[in-house]
């Protein structure tokens, strides 16, 4: 499962993921912040083209496995509407040494935010809601 | 024909809805005559349709792909995930 | 509490450091790994000079948060017998943006191995101990 | 006077103890002179003194620092927590 209408949890990743083998975790958790661009944040409403964007997760944890020395790659992302504080996404990486396993992490997060189908509606305190600009997909995934 | 258009993100608000169903007068399409179309159906899409990618059946595709009678074409927005 | 014979738990960790002004969390967690130089590893011992280890984590953590963009840190190691897969340490950054997090959560756990007084002594299946050749310890600290 | 001698890491196994208590025929002794007095009553630490740290009241001193009776002093090989 990598989209979810449920909040996120990280407990059962952590145990999905666990592995001897791996001296090395690193966890990257985004989470809904009070403040953007100056304005102040009440809340966020995330969509995804739910089928593609599953398909895309799932093919930057095998990405992640085959580019770095790693042994476990995780990424979930929530979508609906989060309350302040609340994870949008979480990603969990798992390997022998702390090295490979941060520069992984960084890349599965990077390479989300460039192609995975989903956007963000920005509740602001004064009853205003904007989406936000974002990054224009292209075509063939991580050739592009 | 018909095709189901169904936009995200900010293009929903747009257009009005989610999904729109459009009659067209052919029995083949391209991507990039869809374009055309959508143009001139939702003039206020005009700016935005440069930045879209046109998904059909999870796969982005290219404006020579050619839709049939039946098919849905996703219209995505640039994305702002994480 | 920086170093603890209890086991590590992190839900308590992040409760402590909840900030909804921060939209990126990155923790770093070392597990004991089955493996080590070619050699099987049943399990670790982590000694402490218990009071200066605390006082470094602290400082390091002090650090973190003068140096980075970042808005919450927080650095715990256990000492004592530990079994394969159990955390050893765990650090918990948070900030608005994650490549400040990314990059504090590394500096703290490369100078906790720089200038923690934290020993550990790997204990093979063969039946064998060893303790780790590890880092002189440096007068001075940060400036070190 | 008295010198409490506080052995970690692999050092405490060299010893043979943790803790030992060394009795020093003056009043005073510089953590310099204290490497000196490990070094012959603990030959099989010869190779090893060179890298240890000395940490007294939770600071790492050094080898000019001047030890007092009943003071502590920690020696430290080098570490490898993480």
């Amino acid at each position: 499962m990598w989209v979810t209408e449920s909040p996120l949890m990280l407990d059962p990743l952590l145990r999905e993921t666990e592995d001897v083998s791996s001296g090395a975790l690193v966890i990257f958790v985004g989470t809904v912040r009070d403040e953007n661009d100056n304005r102040s944040v009440g809340g966020m409403t995330y969509e995804a083209h739910v089928s593609l964007a599953e398909k895309v997760l799932h093919e930057i944890e095998q990405e992640v496995l085959a580019r770095f020395e790693v042994r476990r790659c995780r990424i979930q992302h929530r979508i609906g509407r989060l309350e302040l504080g609340e994870p949008s996404v979480q990603i969990v990486v798992r390997g022998g040494h702390r090295a490979a396993a941060y520069e992984a992490s960084r890349y599965a997060i990077d390479e989300l935010k460039r192609r995975a189908p989903i956007w963000k509606e920005e509740h602001y305190t004064d009853g205003a809601s904007r989406y936000l600009d974002g990054t224009p997909l292209q075509p063939g995934g991580d050739s592009a | 024909m018909q095709i189901r258009v169904v936009f995200y993100g900010g293009l929903k608000q747009d257009v009005g809805a989610k999904i729109q169903t459009l009659d067209i007068p052919q029995a083949g399409l391209t991507v990039g005559e869809l374009a055309d179309v959508l143009r001139e159906r939702y003039p206020v899409l005009q700016p935005r349709l440069s930045t879209v990618a046109y998904v059909v059946n999870d796969e982005i595709v290219s404006p020579d792909y050619v839709l049939h009678d039946g098919d849905e074409a996703a219209v995505l927005p640039p994305v702002s995930g994480g």
